[in-house]
């Protein structure tokens, strides 16, 4: 491959904590790499397993999952089922025998824009190891 | 006299030629046709944006996976596409994409369409173990000789709607003996003949080779006649009916799989048809017994009534069948006794409107907007 | 009292968190609210902490809605770096003289870009971090602080002493720097008032048993809980001074409580909390918690109790208690509970020290003209009711200003005197 | 009218515009369809800014409107106040994020560039979707359903009752008071609260706005805030139960005593003179503390903490009221031998140490004890206990007083059924939030005060039933209307196939179930709109508004 | 029925033509005799036809269900999501030998029969479904009563209860000869362990044959998205499928986008995000009935697939679907402290 590979990520942030988290990252001018593509959604429990797929299999090297820890969620307990959620999707993903590092579940507080940064870099650098999500170049999906 | 186009090559390379002229000089921007889509040659509908992969596509190949009209309905759903594309499909699947579209489930702005002789396809079970693949020979040969081979759907050793109405462009294939080496396309449209310009090969004023096909019509029609008459000795009034339907498990299999069953949510799934204990109550107290899940010969009958009209006898829903039911002769004759009253012949005309329209789509209330 | 010309305006003094619950609720119900902040942010003292007891939930992502929710609402005019110097009238219409120092920063051209922090020469320890990491002369006390807009440390800011030094003001694209800011005298005119002006921490220096400020490695519980902060000088890494990682701890409950005179009542459940604290970051880590009275009242808390010991606190009944150098570690000596003498050696100590009344609050009292009591914290009315009522009508007394207590209580207390207010006029 | 989105791009001085290339951002989404405009201006969310952006909306007819500039968490609410302002629906408006997430976290101007398009393109493709969205206002119910007349409901009906806010106290004794009737005294001040209660249910009972309903229930309450139905039996007379409306319900059940008998090694009924703290206050209530035989007893030991341990919480008050015993029993025999056998002496804030340390020396002793038991022994009680030291002991007493756990009030888990509020730690009522929600619960416009969200003495019962008053006088206010939030989920009637998934992950009880129609139903003023409902319905039945798959599915497609 | 236990019985029957079995309801005695409880086939799902008549709400008339372990499993899975009311039913179950797929079977049905026959007294399950042979649940109780044929004397069996209901109708029989069951237990046991075994092996070829992209995009290559494998799951309960609702329908721009993106794609487009969106949906509740894979026009082994990819998810809450009514579905609940290494460790 010629040109050097960027990771497309997509990271479903909850409005509450982890989109928090991730300005505070940035307006801390913390570096994180502009390969994610964050999405604001009120909670993590919005996030339908579905929607992941569906980036998933339209070739998106990453999708992050980031929401309140457990406990803290502004809904009580969405983040719980978020979480058991996730877990059946990357079951059934590994299942099949793709490539379930693609998807990543994390909890990020609002006070986190560390954590923030690491963990996107840190996703980041796994994307690149792993390289592009090969699903991107299938035609018979 | 219309134009057509001929090239001294086998016809189904320069069909494939043809297409990738189309999208290398801009004049489409897809081209919706079967294709190769692995190395098993598995064979499915693909929308080809890019030149190279026009290599790998088996327009005519004798193998109808999903009813093409029912995808290009689909491809339109949501608006006209706005950029060209051109769409290979059979002529039954034109004239169900054309009953569709009489129901604004789709449109034919930007999207044009060749089609051909037709000569039928193999069932889908033979696509599971590659016996397509080694009957393509004799395939051919049966094209070229506008012969009925006993392997093909009933739906298409039946049909007489094999020439299509409203393509732009008609491929001469049936009975056409030397197909391998001669290609001549019809361009019956104005915008047919803009796409076919630069092209090479020559121009010239012919029609369709009439007798050779109604010979092949005859053939045909005596072959349905076979059909009709058996189902027809089925068909004796209700007893029959429960022969045929009685292993009909309520999957809907078959209307998942009609170009003319549109509907978003099928009145036999909606709420009204569901089925309430005092129904089954009331049955048993009738019947002493009721087969579970209720209603299927209800549905076969109704679905018969609401798309008997439009119905093209595809086959798709024998096709599809997990019970093997010989739906598409059933829905061929029935589908016809009613065409003919108001001597309809569904997706022939687009202007035509449909005789009645008994029955609307469920209106509701949109899930996304 | 409800004569018709009362005034419906309410003065909220304090924007910790018990102060921006009872302005948010007065403006939930169409109330304009002036509230007045000492300091430069708001969020007081909760803000600090990176995570509250006992359902360990992050403090900002508990607070920072209710700060943004703040900024924005109309109905509330937030004053910060402003003092109350003088309140005249009663119940229903008081006269209220605010000195606003200037913060040299517009709060309108602001963004909060943070551009003027690093030229600035200037640089010294930063008193949010208790002292713990440095700042400049013009700063915001920590990152994702609310109102997100820095002011100049005139005592220290070069400018501001003789030199003609204006790095942050080129720095700043907004022209939102401005040295001739001038510091206001606002008066107000207001029906009723809340003081939610919360509390200091017990001067350990005052017990040099506990060899705070002399040995290296004791921390005050406010320095620990910064030091926790994954918004903190260290981003929640737990370092000593040297910038190894402490293998023991230890936590000494009731530091000045003696000396006060009274149990401060969540010094207890924030100490277990450091349990997880230190376990969570260094899980290997030695902890020796000294009590005296295991004070956790409540339905929840000794469920939280028994969590921190599941994770391996460990609580010694201990009386004297002397904290002593040895070599690199800390010694402490002490009495446990059957009189025996016994000590340990750690890395660190955390202290939790008594909740005090605000180093102003006599002098609030006078200008308010209420009373305190022994301790000096706000004095409630009379018995048997509502302790939200100060001496004097129309002036409300919630949050550790009245007493020491938890977020829980103060939040209550604040809903209250809204109640208060709200009823009454 | 066809769709005109304009889209204005913000450099936020140079913080944007050092940043990311702003010319390339506007080459790459002028051509996209429907786009009317694209500029670019050096602070959006100035006062000129603002200005600007009202007129270009006017200006252009703008049918939508994306914005690139800073986070939505900073201006999204400044903006949609422009829109409203300016005459456009302020939720077909959509904020890139292209400061916080693109220019400040890398200095790699090409990428932050790249990032920013991305961003802008996706808050374009995703404002097509929108739809406009309107605040409802619901017209509410200012009464106010009171449960329970203890000291905690009395505080708040007498500050709630206005004649614009008639209040329902609900108490299923028939008297008013709760516990209260039965103290002489209160802690740490001793002042006698025998008066001050009679005189608050003199006020109760004598306020035109309240209406009192002693020996009663309530049977059912359906609705949400603002508008409560109210079924109400009256135990005696099995007459027609009482109905009526309310815009808030408040929950003062109130606590009981943990019952001894539980735990034999108190020999609480076994033994003459093993008396409870309740029965210690009455006798003294009734101004004499005796013994069974008559005579006064010359020795008492007041035993803590009796069931703490198997309620696993501090009921936060028996300390103290053990001290105002000792006092009790001081001012009435000066001479009289009072110990206390306690494990941990629980007495946070300012006014109690002094209290305790009151009580101390002659003849009062505080004993940290374990494994208290007690037997008899001829006419006295032996306590036996492990002390401090770990050594083995016992004493004799004429009198023993336990002070057992407090524990939710019989009919807690009965209401709790009732009203959708679930309990919480040791069976109380569980607030809304541990630390800033204390008073309220989950279910809105239902509040908790005193001891039935958990034990507490009776000052704090007080403040919290103040802190209810608070909460209702602030959202519940006569002749305003309720605004609910707009971005809420919806159930397709159509699709919903009645699966019930969503009902039981609501955490509001904002989903119910239509039997008739056999689907699920979302109340629109319930739900919080958290989108949980969404994501578990496999049909695609529910939706959220403003975050519909298409919405999100748009900003996605652009990510990939 | 003789003694009133009940009014009507739903069991399988053969179709008129005698080409199919299918379930019918029956009342009138007389109709019993053309009953066979356990046909060579399955052509619906009985929890289908159960859900079909008792969705609505509870008859007034007592019914007794007599289905396979899987098609009661599948009931109970759909009890718990609301699609079924089992108050006035009793489930039936018996010990399954399996079924043969229905496209052997219709070619010649009378020879399937014989066929059928010899397999069950050999007890060899070659001619089977595939996914018939791999069951190790085939004699799991999770009904009212369980009709136990293994390790019984011959033209004897076990009835077993399995609940209050079962319990009742037992009484009801007044059965006296009360047996233990140890024999039945064993050979079950005994079965079952086989099975097990075969299952894991099973999974673990296919995982080797079908696992990763390619092989995983060839399997499907031939699905024609009829979706009668959702038609006919007893588990896809949904009115209208999540995947044929306007969520997966685009606009003629995005299908040429998307085709642009990669030179060409299949339309439509969305087989996997179907196949594993569904997988995702139910394999929570799927009881590996097989009827996914029998519906398959193109005989893609469906239900292998599923069962392996069940197995994996409801391991994760170690939930077996329709073991009991009384363990909640999954995804209905949760628990605070579990899961913990699907998330970031968090510090």
């Amino acid at each position: 491959m010629a040109e050097k590979f960027e990771p497309r990520i997509v990271g479903f942030l909850c409005n509450w904590c982890s989109y928090a988290g991730a300005d505070l990252a940035g307006s801390s001018k913390l570096k994180i790499t502009p390969s994610i593509t964050p999405i604001r959604v009120m909670c993590s429990s919005r996030v339908d397993p579905v929607l992941v797929l569906t980036a998933f299999l339209q070739g998106a090297d990453g999708i992050l999952i980031a929401g309140c820890h457990p406990g803290d969620c502004h809904y009580d307990e969405g983040n719980y089922y978020t979480r058991r959620r996730f877990a059946v999707l990357k079951k059934v993903v590994e299942g099949l025998g793709l490539e379930s590092d693609r998807l990543r579940l994390s909890w990020v507080s609002a006070s986190e824009g560390q954590r923030f940064a690491d963990v996107v870099n840190e996703f980041n650098e796994k994307i690149k190891e792993m390289g592009p999500n090969p699903i991107r170049k299938k035609t018979s999906l | 006299m219309t134009k057509a186009l001929k090239m001294n090559k086998n016809t189904q390379q320069c069909i494939l030629d043809f297409l990738k002229f189309l999208l290398e000089k801009d004049k489409v921007k897809g081209v919706f046709t079967l294709k190769r889509i692995n190395k098993n040659k598995d064979v499915a509908y693909s929308l080809i944006t890019n030149p190279d992969e026009i290599s790998t596509a088996v327009p005519f190949y004798p193998l109808m996976p999903v009813n093409a009209g029912k995808l290009l309905s689909r491809f339109t759903l949501k608006g006209s596409t706005k950029k060209p594309v051109v769409a290979v499909v059979k002529p039954c699947e034109l004239r169900g994409f054309i009953e569709l579209i009489k129901r604004e489930q789709g449109s034919l702005e930007n999207l044009f369409i060749i089609s051909s002789t037709c000569s039928g396809v193999y069932p889908l079970k033979m696509a599971i173990d590659g016996v397509i693949e080694k009957n393509l020979p004799e395939y051919w040969d049966m094209v070229k000789k506008g012969e009925i081979s006993p392997d093909l759907r009933s739906a298409c050793r039946t049909c007489e709607e094999f020439i299509p109405y409203t393509a732009d462009i008609t491929v001469d294939l049936l009975g056409k003996n030397d197909v391998d080496k001669q290609c001549i396309m019809f361009l019956n449209t104005e915008k047919a003949e803009e796409l076919a310009k630069d092209m090479n090969g020559e121009i010239l004023d012919k029609e369709l080779d009439n007798k050779k096909l109604d010979k092949i019509r005859d053939k045909r029609q005596n072959e349905k006649k076979k059909f009709f008459d058996e189902i027809e000795k089925k068909l004796n009034g209700m007893d029959g009916l429960i022969e045929i339907f009685g292993r009909c498990i309520g999957c809907h299999g078959c209307s998942k799989v009609c170009p003319i069953c549109y509907c978003k949510l099928c009145i036999f799934e909606s709420p009204d048809s569901e089925y309430r204990p005092s129904n089954y109550e009331s049955d048993l107290r009738i019947k002493g017994g009721l087969k579970v899940p209720p209603g299927t010969l209800y549905y076969q009958l109704g679905r018969l009534t609401h798309i008997g009209i439009s119905c093209v006898a595809c086959g798709q829903c024998e096709d599809a069948c997990p019970v093997d039911i010989p739906l598409s002769i059933i829905f061929k004759k029935v589908g016809e006794s009613i065409q003919k009253i108001f001597d309809y012949v569904p997706g022939k005309n687009i202007e035509e409107e449909i005789p009645l329209v008994t029955f609307k789509q469920e209106e509701f209330v949109e899930i996304e907007k | 009292m409800k004569d018709k010309d009362s005034n419906s305006d309410v003065l909220v003094i304090g924007a910790g968190i018990a102060g921006i619950e009872a302005s948010l609720m007065l403006s939930k119900s169409d109330r304009k609210v002036n509230l007045v902040e000492k300091m430069s942010y708001t969020g007081g003292t909760a803000i600090k902490f990176e995570e509250v007891f006992s359902n360990m939930e992050c403090s900002t992502c508990m607070l920072s809605p209710l700060q943004q929710q703040l900024l924005q609402d109309k109905n509330i005019k937030l004053l910060t770096l402003a003092e109350v110097k003088d309140v005249k009238g009663e119940f229903g219409n008081f006269t209220v003289k605010i000195h606003k120092k200037a913060r040299y920063v517009d709060m309108i051209n602001c963004i909060g870009c943070n551009a003027c922090f690093e030229p600035c020469p200037v640089s010294l320890k930063n008193e949010f971090e208790e002292g713990l990491s440095e700042r400049k002369a013009i700063y915001v006390p920590c990152a994702g602080a609310l109102p997100n807009v820095p002011m100049i440390d005139t005592e220290h800011c070069l400018r501001f002493n003789g030199k003609d030094c204006k790095a942050c003001q080129e720095a700043c694209m907004f022209e939102a720097i401005d040295f001739n800011q001038k510091d206001e005298q606002i008066e107000i005119k207001v029906g009723s008032i809340i003081l939610a002006t919360g509390f200091d921490i017990f001067d350990i220096k005052k017990i040099p048993q506990y060899g705070y400020g002399k040995i290296e490695g004791v921390l005050s519980a406010l320095e620990f809980e910064r030091l926790y902060a994954s918004n903190g000088p260290t981003e929640g890494k737990i370092l000593l001074k040297n910038g190894k990682t402490p293998k023991s701890a230890a936590i000494i409950h009731c530091v000045g409580r003696d000396e006060k005179g009274y149990c401060s009542s969540v010094c207890c459940l924030y100490s277990l909390k450091f349990n997880h604290y230190l376990k969570s970051k260094i899980p290997e880590i030695k902890i020796f918690e000294f009590y005296t009275e295991l004070s956790i009242p409540g339905k929840s808390h000794q469920k939280f109790y028994e969590k921190m010991k599941d994770i391996g606190a460990n609580l010694i009944r201990a009386y004297n208690i002397e904290v002593t150098k040895q070599g690199q570690g800390i010694d402490i000596k002490y009495n446990n509970g059957n009189g025996k003498k016994n000590n340990v050696k750690v890395d660190m100590v955390i202290l939790a020290p008594a909740i005090v009344p605000k180093n102003d609050a006599s002098d609030l009292a006078k200008i308010f003209d209420i009373s305190v009591d022994k301790f000096g914290f706000f004095k409630e009315a009379e018995h048997n009711v509502s302790s939200v009522f100060s001496s004097k009508p129309g002036v409300f007394i919630v949050g550790c200003s009245q007493g020491p207590k938890n977020i829980q209580d103060s939040v209550s207390q604040a809903s209250a005197a809204v109640g208060k207010i709200l009823s009454s006029s | 009218m066809d769709m005109k989105i304009g889209v204005y791009i913000c450099e936020c001085g140079p913080n944007i515009a050092e940043k990311i290339d702003i010319d390339k951002v506007i080459d790459a989404v002028s051509s996209l369809n429907n786009v009317a405009v694209v500029e670019r201006y050096k602070l959006l969310c100035s006062g000129d800014g603002k200005k600007f952006l009202g007129e270009q909306i006017k200006k252009h007819g703008l049918t939508h409107l994306v914005i690139a500039a800073c986070s939505p968490r900073e201006h999204q609410q400044t903006f949609m106040e422009v829109c409203e302002n300016a005459g456009l629906n302020p939720y077909l408006f959509q904020l890139a994020n292209i400061r916080e997430q693109c220019a400040w976290i890398t200095d790699n101007k090409e990428e932050a560039t790249k990032k920013a398009i991305r961003l802008t393109k996706a808050a374009i493709e995703r404002v097509r979707y929108h739809t406009a969205l309107v605040k409802k206002q619901i017209e509410s119910n200012p009464d106010v359903l009171v449960i329970g007349g203890g000291i905690a409901g009395i505080e708040v009906s007498l500050q709630l009752a206005s004649p614009d806010r008639k209040i329902y106290l609900v108490e299923k004794t028939s008297s008013l008071g709760g516990l209260i009737k039965n103290f002489e005294k209160t802690f740490p001040d001793m002042q006698p609260c025998q008066e001050f209660i009679k005189q608050k249910i003199n006020d109760v009972n004598k306020n035109a706005n309240i209406q009192v309903l002693t020996d009663s229930e309530v049977k059912e309450i359906i609705g949400f805030f603002g508008s409560f139905e109210v079924k109400v039996k009256k135990k005696a007379e099995d007459t027609d139960e009482v109905n009526f409306d309310v815009g808030a319900v408040v929950l003062a059940t109130g606590s009981t005593l943990f019952d001894p008998k539980e735990l034999s090694e108190y020999g609480y009924q076994k033994f003459e003179n093993v008396i409870t703290s309740l029965e210690f206050e009455k006798m003294n209530l009734s101004g004499k503390i005796t013994l069974k035989n008559g005579e006064s007893p010359k020795s008492v030991a007041i035993i803590h903490c009796v069931g703490r341990d198997k309620k696993g919480y501090c009921s936060e008050i028996c300390c103290m009221y053990s001290i105002k015993f000792v006092k009790y029993l001081k001012d009435k025999k000066p001479d009289i031998k009072v110990s206390n056998f306690y494990s941990d002496l629980c007495i946070p804030g300012k006014s109690y140490q002094q209290f305790y340390e009151q009580t101390h020396g002659n003849n009062v002793d505080f004993i940290r004890a374990e494994n208290v038991e007690i037997t008899k022994k001829g006419n006295q009680l032996n306590i036996l206990f492990k002390d401090e030291k770990g050594i083995k002991n016992n004493l004799l007493f004429d009198m023993v007083v336990l002070s057992p756990a407090l524990e939710p009030a019989c009919n807690t888990s009965q209401l709790s059924e009732l009203i959708r509020v679930s309990q919480g730690d040791g069976g109380f009522f569980a607030e809304e939030h541990e630390k800033i929600g204390p008073v309220s619960t989950s279910t809105e416009g239902v509040y908790i005060a005193g001891c039935s969200q958990g034990p507490k003495s009776i000052l704090d019962t007080i403040t919290q039933a103040g802190a209810v008053s608070g909460k209702i006088l602030s959202s519940l206010i006569p002749g305003k209307k309720i605004e609910p939030e707009v971005k809420v989920s919806h159930i397709s009637e159509s699709f919903c196939i009645g699966c019930k998934t969503c009902l039981n992950i609501c955490s509001y009880g904002a989903i119910t179930f239509d039997e008739t129609k056999k689907i699920s139903v979302v109340n629109e003023i319930i739900c919080r709109g958290c989108g949980n409902c969404v994501a578990a319905c496999p049909s695609g039945a529910a939706s959220l508004k403003h975050f519909t798959f298409n919405q999100i599915y748009q900003e996605l497609k652009e990510a990939v | 029925m003789d003694k009133g236990i009940f009014d009507a019985i739903l069991i399988p029957m053969k179709v008129p033509a005698g080409d199919s079995y299918v379930y019918v309801l029956i009342k009138d005695k007389s109709l019993i005799k053309d009953v066979l409880p356990f046909p060579p086939i399955m052509s619906v799902q009985g929890a289908k036809a159960v859900s079909s008549i008792t969705r609505l709400g509870k008859g007034n008339i007592k019914i007794a269900a007599v289905m396979r372990p899987c098609e009661i499993r599948a009931t109970i899975e759909l009890a718990k999501l609301e699609q079924t009311n089992l108050e006035n039913i009793t489930l039936v179950s018996m010990d399954c030998p399996g079924v043969i797929p229905f496209s052997d079977f219709i070619k010649d049905p009378e020879k399937a029969m014989e066929l059928f026959d010899n397999a069950i007294k050999q007890e060899d399950d070659k001619i089977m479904r595939p996914v018939c042979q791999i069951c190790d649940k085939s004699s799991m109780i999770a009904g009212d009563l369980h009709i136990g044929t293994l390790g019984a004397k011959k033209d004897t069996f076990f009835i077993i209860s399995n609940s209050k209901k079962g319990n009742d109708v037992l009484d009801k029989l007044d059965i006296t000869s009360k047996d233990s069951i140890d024999s039945w237990k064993a050979k079950v046991k005994e079965k079952t362990e086989k099975k097990q075994i075969k299952r894991k092996k099973t999974h673990k070829d296919l995982k080797t044959q079908m696992g990763g992209l390619d092989n995983f995009l060839d399997t499907f290559s031939k699905c024609i998205n009829c979706h009668n494998c959702m038609s006919v799951c007893p588990i896809c309960y949904c009115r209208l499928c999540y995947f044929d609702s306007d969520k997966v329908k685009y606009s003629p721009k995005e299908y040429l986008q998307r085709a642009e993106n990669k030179g060409s794609i299949r339309f439509l487009p969305d087989t996997s995000l179907f196949q594993i969106g569904r997988m995702i949906h139910m394999s929570l509740s799927c009881v590996s009935c097989g009827s996914c894979e029998d519906a398959c026009p193109m005989s893609i082994p469906v239900a292998q697939i599923f069962s392996m990819i069940a197995d994996e998810t409801q391991g994760l809450f170690d939930y077996i679907a329709g073991r009991s009514l009384y363990e909640p579905i999954p995804l209905k609940t949760y628990k605070e402290d579990e899961l913990h290494e699907v998330e970031d460790a968090h510090d």
